[in-house]
């Protein structure tokens, strides 16, 4: 008896692996006639956009560039091929290796880190594939190997919040500032910090009391928020908040604390924030539009096909909403 | 003539995480009298305190059900992804599947299903606890990530509203009141009912339990059950305060977990422990992390102090059995 | 090389070594000569694993001289007593079954070339370690896949590997089948022919008779006589070995026996225990006597329910139990005292409230839920009846000295007031005064009408304190006779699976003066020994 | 590296036709009969299905590297990848497999790694150079395997709660470096950084890279050691029967500490390896990699109660991990398939294990 048990546990080791490789090797590129279209760049009859992106179902923002991204592609009738690395760096090098031996026409990088994408981007020009990068950029000298760079400035959207916190409060007014990040180690997340707080160091007296990293996690953010009240309590006149998501966790506090005039900034421009804003409960947020960054990116694609140069920056425009004009947009999630 | 009572303070330090509740007292009393000097808050208020618990709850729901898995001799590694996992389908049920607040009994039959897989496979087929429970935290981690895509994951509904924010006798905080209820029933479970006399039997002697005609396989594969229902229970006060859920919620949570349960003074050998005792651990991290905040501290010390902290307390806890015999 | 006045090998003179409350060795006097099989005999708790302990160097010993090729030695670990040739091949076995054989046999003594295992080197002599020990076996195969016999013949093998002078065997064919046991013999006697002293510690005396050299019984801590085997019979060596007379320490007082409470027949679970069959009366005490590996423990554990057994039925008070279900035969009321309390009694980490009333709880709980007070309460009750002697109940079992533990396991049962009882090996390891406490319990328990088993391989013990005798030898009854007017030759001889011819009267006991080990010949007793045939089931009476 | 792939079929026939020798197995034994030796006569049926059996997680290799060449695009192109990243994540698994074949586990080795990488960015950026960075790498590494050896054989903490612990302050130090996202040393000792060891590819192969190369003699040596030396061999005694161990004179708890002391060198070589192919330290370096490890190790063959597994098994377990990750990436899968089969992959190699466990019952 006990030998036969043996028997099928072995041949249902055997079939089980098989069948979970087989089972998910449903994917591959599907080839259906398409007119050869300039972006046909290795005129193999389609075009294959790839997309490597550090995050995708780990936090909202990234789903949406990835469907503002799939949207533009299928007007275009050209077929995405997308890897994600949740998170995992090291994971995102390996996925670019392989995407990149997909016969790409085109290949779209949110990278995880400036530094990191360098040698991934030197990898991706040696296979002759030209990219675009979205969302976040890669370092200075990894430039060379990239065709464009679609998304905010970083720096410049979170310095520009902080030229309207200058300005609201006055350059001398010695406030207190509190600040909720989102992912500490993303450098999108680094460069909006830096752009935030070297404005405020250079333009004014205010104290940056505190700055906590909530990753994609509003309950940690809004339990962030409680211990900067209870820490510092009336010492706070503003939180910046590096995401809606996070710093509507930290309204959720204000809120329960009764600390309606401290005056609340953020980035992402999501349809909360922006309701939050009418409610008077948020003063300003940059709204950032994915839509419009996905776009950039393929009209840079299309650019290239045609053979035109294009210039490496493509900055989303980030308008900052508040009361006034919290009406004329609409968020996209 | 045997003595019915011990002497209170004997009793006392014969709790299991005594030791670290002292510990605690003390640190409290450091953080209030350093706080105001540091930035100037106020640490040991009403309101802290109560915010302590809030932040703490899903960790300390679960923390009572690893506790009499534990107890039992056992591990479950994969409350962190069955967190996640709870947390995600919560959502997509109340909002994208549209089950509004039938979600929440949804949500606990996916929690008894995680359980009884893992009760299945290390009472059933008697596999070794740590390695299955891997497993199955590897395999429940990925069907979040996977069921998720390209959903929007938000939870609105009157219900979550009530949990999240809603206050009892405007004083507590329902998640704070659920949380005491879940630690009430399982100190009641653990302390007062046979099935839980039964687990430290298990536990402490697995081969003389089995002389006393106890059938150690369904009591583990129960306590499996019931720390599913945990992790359903933190799901939904998880969900119900943040509103959103992303399929990394609950990364490595299960570390924290089992750093609350042991540092109550529940022996990772099993037989010895008490859900008291862990308690007092998850509320020593939580007033931990708040001091920390207090103190301007940030992640990376909270961490390392934490690290230090479970080491000096096991070794403390090992020397004092040497020397009491047992 | 003949064992001729070489000079001793090894000397004990005087030996002494005590433990916490107990003196286990009084001065005991022992050689072994080189090339000579050297048998040791006595009951349990004779001392003779302290003993062993001793000369291997796993105890130090508090008081006497202990002499190797005539020096003295201090011994503070084993593997100097392997450095001077002496090992051990104990009843547990130390196999590392994922390992090869090859691995095992050099273990911690790997041969070197260099600083480096010489592989070939070492399967090279493991194959003719194998063939010495005549073992057809792969010396690669995993340890874990051979038979105890075999294993066996591994530590053999591994005390070959240190070039042993003298090897000691503990209980060795307790768990051989009987080819198993005739090979075994076969190579002590080749390891003798090589001039290796082999100190054979065995119940089975027929084995000790055909076998050894020299015989010493040690008895009580002591050495009470050392002779040559030629010039001693088996029913002079179970003298020797019961020794004292018999006025028993202690005499159950009668009580009335009633109706058959426990029926027992046809049990039988292959290469275990065959055919066994009793009855246990309401407010009857019956012993169950026989050698170390006879059977008795299985036969209770599968009367329990914790082994199973292929065929046989056993009736409680009417009520068939189903085999290998413990609750259900807990439930019709049976209480199973086992013989490794530490191992299979007691919960040490837990405290004595939960350790004596966790088989009840059910019983003293509403929908599950215990009643704390009426617990604490019972937990009081049996604590003061059987006077357990503890500062609370709250402590922790392991803190309780060995007579206060088997107490609590007792009250653990006795709460439940069980039809039937076993005890296995109650006083096992106790004091003196706890003993004659727990005698005093069973005989209580008898009194109030419980049906109880007495699992024992003290012959003193099983006479004090049974009204009935099953003797049990290699899985068999080979006898049940009522205690009254009952001579313990007769019981031994069953135990060892003789039939006495007719009872005899005791020799005179060698005078047990201290120390004084007196190389004698006692009296050749008038009994042959019978022919090995168990005469059957039944007793003279019954 | 091609070489141990066939090397693990030559050595596995060999094996096979070993253990179906006659063995005679005993009579009559107290409590559970032993799984008596192979009977003397083995019909073809049963032969293979013991040799599956026992060598379940090189069957599952050749199954899944069969499966993969065929049915995955571009796979075949890819075994060099393979290979590579394998000699990057192997080191964490060779280290731990030390740990587990004493019977003991190590859950901090992630962030061992990540501190390994760490070190050497930091000292590398303080000293200017390079090679005292890459031995100082090494050494943290040690040190923080020394500290887990410590805790675990002379402290006496059982070894989940205590690595638990530890792995929380290596984190907390390689956050502490890492929280402004990759650190990396400046200028042209990046570019070296870089190119050092995983850019140095013998023969312009990159299944022949340098990392590939040291892996490969890491492994070498320690099958060796673990053969041929008491020191090695007492790494299996002391997880197979510590008892025994101790009764034939061996100093157990000293073997356990040095296994945790070389599993934290090698992972601060993995961190070397890890700091050098991306030319940087990241937080992110350390996160998951203890549960590839583990699964790495157990997937392959090492015992989680000890005393059984070698270097071979090791190698076969971190190339099953690697094919499966690689497999999904050429898939186009979400990575998140791959925890998902490997997840089902330890659970079904623990009921194979549980089912031909050789380890008699206890009598």
């Amino acid at each position: 008896m006990k030998k036969c048990i043996r028997g099928l546990a072995s041949v249902a080791a055997l079939c089980l692996a098989a069948v979970a490789l087989a089972g998910c090797s449903g994917g591959g590129g599907s080839a259906q006639k398409a007119a050869t279209a300039p972006a046909d760049r290795n005129g193999d009859g389609k075009v294959v956009i790839g997309y490597s992106s550090i995050a995708y179902s780990i936090a909202v923002l990234p789903q949406y560039i990835f469907a503002g991204l799939e949207a533009d592609c299928k007007t275009r009738g050209w077929e995405l091929q997308h890897l994600s690395a949740e998170g995992d760096a090291m994971l995102q090098g390996e996925q670019i290796s392989q995407l990149i031996q997909q016969d790409l026409d085109y290949l779209v990088v949110f990278p995880a880190d400036p530094m990191l994408a360098v040698d991934w981007m030197k990898e991706v020009s040696e296979a002759g594939i030209p990219a675009v990068m979205i969302h976040t950029d890669v370092a200075e000298v990894g430039r060379e190997y990239a065709k464009a760079y679609c998304g905010p400035d970083n720096y410049a959207m979170a310095e520009s919040l902080a030229k309207a916190v200058v300005e609201k409060y006055g350059a001398d007014a010695g406030i207190g500032i509190v600040e909720i990040g989102g992912v500490p180690v993303q450098s999108d997340y680094i460069e909006r910090v830096a752009g935030f707080d070297d404005y405020i160091k250079a333009n004014s007296n205010f104290k940056v009391l505190g700055l906590e990293w909530a990753y994609s996690n509003r309950a940690d953010a809004q339990s962030y928020m409680e211990n900067f009240i209870s820490t510092y309590g009336n010492q706070i006149n503003v939180l910046m908040g590096f995401d809606d998501d996070l710093t509507l966790g930290g309204v959720n506090a204000l809120q329960a604390a009764g600390m309606t005039d401290v005056g609340v900034y953020s980035i992402t421009g999501q349809k909360e924030a922006i309701q939050a804003i009418k409610d008077g409960k948020m003063t300003m947020t940059a709204y950032y539009s994915t839509a419009a960054t996905a776009q950039n990116a393929l009209k840079c694609i299309d650019d290239l096909a045609a053979g035109k140069t294009i210039e490496y920056f493509h900055y989303t425009d980030v308008p900052l909403i508040t009361k006034e004009n919290a009406d004329k947009y609409e968020g996209e999630f | 003539m045997t003595k019915d009572k011990q002497s209170p303070l004997r009793w006392f330090f014969s709790l299991s995480g005594s030791g670290v509740f002292v510990a605690l007292l003390v640190f409290i009393a450091l953080v209030s009298i350093a706080a105001p000097r540091v930035t100037g808050g106020q640490f040991f208020t009403w309101s802290n305190i109560i915010q302590v618990f809030r932040q703490q709850t899903y960790i300390g729901i679960i923390a009572c059900g690893m506790t009499l898995v534990i107890i039992t001799g056992n591990i479950d590694l994969s409350v962190g992804s069955q967190l996640t996992l709870m947390t995600v389908l919560c959502a997509q049920f109340s909002n994208a599947w549209g089950f509004g607040n039938w979600a929440l009994p949804l949500t606990l039959l996916v929690g008894v299903t995680c359980g009884l897989t893992n009760g299945l496979l290390v009472s059933g087929l008697k596999l070794n606890s740590f390695i299955t429970t891997l497993g199955t935290s590897s395999i429940f981690g990925a069907l979040a990530l996977i069921l998720v895509s390209g959903h929007t994951l938000r939870a609105k509904t009157a219900l979550f509203d009530v949990i999240g924010t809603g206050m009892v006798l405007g004083l507590i905080p329902v998640p704070v009141v659920i949380l005491l209820a879940v630690v009430a029933v399982f100190a009641f479970l653990a302390g007062r009912t046979v099935f839980g006399q039964r687990l430290y039997a298990i536990g402490a002697n697995p081969v003389a339990a089995r002389f006393t005609g106890i059938k150690s396989r369904r009591e583990v594969a129960i306590t499996y059950v019931l720390n599913g229902i945990c992790c359903a229970i933190a799901a939904i006060v998880l969900l119900a305060r943040s509103e959103s859920a992303n399929p990394q919620i609950g990364g490595s949570k299960e570390m924290d977990v089992i750093l609350a349960v042991v540092l109550g003074g529940t022996s990772i050998l099993g037989g010895k422990g008490s859900v008291w005792g862990t308690v007092i651990g998850f509320l020593f991290i939580g007033f931990m992390s708040s001091g920390f905040s207090f103190l301007a501290f940030s992640q990376y010390t909270q961490w390392v102090i934490m690290g230090v902290i479970l080491l000096v307390a096991l070794a403390a806890d090992l020397y004092s059995e040497k020397r009491g015999g047992v | 090389m003949p064992n001729g006045e070489l000079g001793d090998l090894l000397e004990l003179r005087g030996i002494e070594k005590e433990f916490p409350g107990v003196k286990a060795l009084k001065g005991v006097s022992f050689t072994v000569r080189p090339g000579e099989i050297h048998a040791l005999c006595g009951e349990n708790g004779a001392g003779k694993s302290t003993l062993i302990k001793v000369i291997t160097g796993a105890h130090a010993h508090n008081a006497g001289e202990y002499l190797v090729d005539g020096k003295e030695v201090h011994f503070s670990s084993t593997d100097e007593a392997i450095g001077l040739g002496i090992s051990c091949v104990y009843q547990e076995l130390s196999i590392a079954p994922q390992l090869d054989v090859a691995q095992n046999l050099y273990i911690g003594n790997l041969p070197r070339k260099g600083r480096l295992i010489d592989h070939k080197k070492l399967y090279a002599e493991t194959s003719r370690i194998l063939a010495q020990l005549d073992l057809d076996v792969p010396p690669k195969t995993p340890a874990g896949e051979l038979s105890v016999g075999q294993q066996q013949m591994i530590e053999i093998g591994r005390a070959l590997t240190r070039n042993a002078r003298c090897i000691i065997m503990d209980e060795p064919t307790s768990s051989l089948s009987e080819k198993e046991a005739d090979t075994l013999f076969g190579i002590i006697r080749k390891l003798k022919a090589r001039g290796i002293a082999i100190v054979y510690i065995s119940h089975k005396l027929d084995e000790v008779m055909m076998l050894s050299d020299r015989i010493t019984v040690i008895r009580d801590g002591e050495n009470i006589v050392t002779q040559d085997t030629s010039k001693t019979t088996q029913d002079g060596l179970i003298a020797h070995m019961i020794g004292r007379s018999l006025e028993n320490m202690y005499r159950k007082d009668p009580t009335e026996i009633g109706d058959v409470m426990l029926s027992v027949s046809g049990l039988t679970r292959p290469g275990v225990f065959t055919d066994v069959g009793f009855n246990v009366r309401r407010g009857e005490v019956v012993g169950f006597f026989g050698l170390v590996g006879a059977g008795r423990s299985e036969i209770m554990r599968a009367l329990f329910g914790v082994d199973r057994y292929t065929e046989g039925e056993v009736v409680l008070d009417g009520k068939r139990l189903r085999a290998g279900d413990p609750p259900g035969a807990i439930r019709s009321g049976l209480g199973f005292c086992t013989e490794d309390r530490k191992k299979e009694g007691l919960m040490l980490r837990l405290t004595i409230l939960l350790n004596a009333t966790l088989v009840k709880l059910p019983l003293m709980s509403k929908y599950g839920v215990i009643d704390r007070a009426k617990q604490r309460e019972e937990a009081h009750r049996y604590v003061e009846s059987i006077s357990i002697k503890c500062p609370s109940v709250h402590q922790k079992a392991g803190n309780l000295s060995g007579g206060n533990q088997q107490k609590v396991v007792l009250a653990k049962w006795l709460m439940l007031a069980p039809k039937v009882l076993i005890v296995d090996e109650p006083t096992r390891g106790i004091d003196v005064g706890s003993k004659a406490e727990i005698y005093g319990i069973l005989n209580e328990l008898a009194k109030d009408g419980m049906g109880i088993i007495v699992v024992s391989s003290e012959i003193e013990e099983i006479m004090g304190v049974c009204d009935r005798v099953i003797t049990v030898f290699e899985g068999r009854v080979t006898g049940d006779f009522p205690v009254e007017g009952l001579s313990s030759d007769r019981v031994l001889a069953a135990a060892l699976g003789k039939a006495m011819a007719q009872p005899t009267g005791l020799p005179a006991a060698p005078p047990d003066g201290a120390g004084a080990h007196t190389e004698d010949t006692a009296p050749a007793t008038t009994v042959e020994a019978a022919a090995g045939t168990p005469d059957g089931q039944g007793g003279d009476e019954a | 590296m091609m070489r141990a792939v066939k090397d693990t079929a030559a050595k596995v026939d060999a094996a096979g036709k070993e253990t179906g020798a006659a063995g005679w197995s005993g009579g009559a034994q107290k409590g559970a009969a032993a799984l008596g030796g192979a009977a003397a006569q083995k019909g073809f049926g049963r032969a293979v299905r013991d040799f599956l059996f026992s060598y379940n997680s090189a069957v599952i290799f050749a199954a899944l590297l069969v499966f993969a060449t065929f049915f995955v695009n571009k796979f075949s192109r890819n075994y060099s990848t393979v290979i590579f990243d394998a000699s990057i994540y192997g080191c964490i698994a060779i280290g731990l497999s030390l740990v587990m074949v004493t019977g003991n586990i190590d859950l901090s080795v992630g962030f061992q790694a990540a501190l390994g990488a760490v070190v050497v960015v930091q000292v590398s950026k303080l000293t200017g150079s390079l090679p005292l960075g890459v031995i100082c790498g090494l050494a943290a590494g040690a040190v923080c395997g020394a500290l887990n050896g410590a805790v675990v054989t002379r402290v006496g903490i059982s070894p989940l709660i205590a690595t638990i612990a530890s792995n929380y302050i290596f984190k907390g130090i390689v956050y502490y470096f890492t929280k402004n996202g990759s650190i990396y040393p400046e200028g042209e000792l990046r570019e070296a950084l870089k190119n050092s060891i995983s850019k140095l590819w013998l023969g312009g192969f990159k299944a022949l890279a340098l990392t590939v190369v040291i892996v490969a003699v890491v492994l070498a040596t320690l099958a060796f050691i673990m053969r041929n030396t008491d020191f090695g061999n007492n790494f299996y005694i002391a997880g197979d029967n510590a008892e025994a161990g101790k009764l034939a004179g061996i100093n157990i708890p000293r073997a356990q500490f040095f296994a945790y002391v070389l599993c934290g060198l090698l992972c601060g070589l993995a961190g070397v390896f890890l700091a050098s192919n991306s030319g940087a330290a990241v937080y992110t370096q350390g996160e998951g990699r203890d549960v590839f490890a583990i699964s790495a190790c157990v997937i392959g063959g090492i015992k989680m109660a000890g005393g059984k597994g070698t270097m071979l098994n090791v190698l076969i377990g971190i190339l099953i991990m690697r094919i499966i990750s690689t497999g999904m990436n050429l898939m186009l899968l979400p990575s998140a398939w791959v925890d998902f089969v490997s997840g089902v992959l330890l659970i079904v190699v623990l009921v194979i294990d549980k089912v031909t466990s050789v380890k008699t019952e206890d009598a």
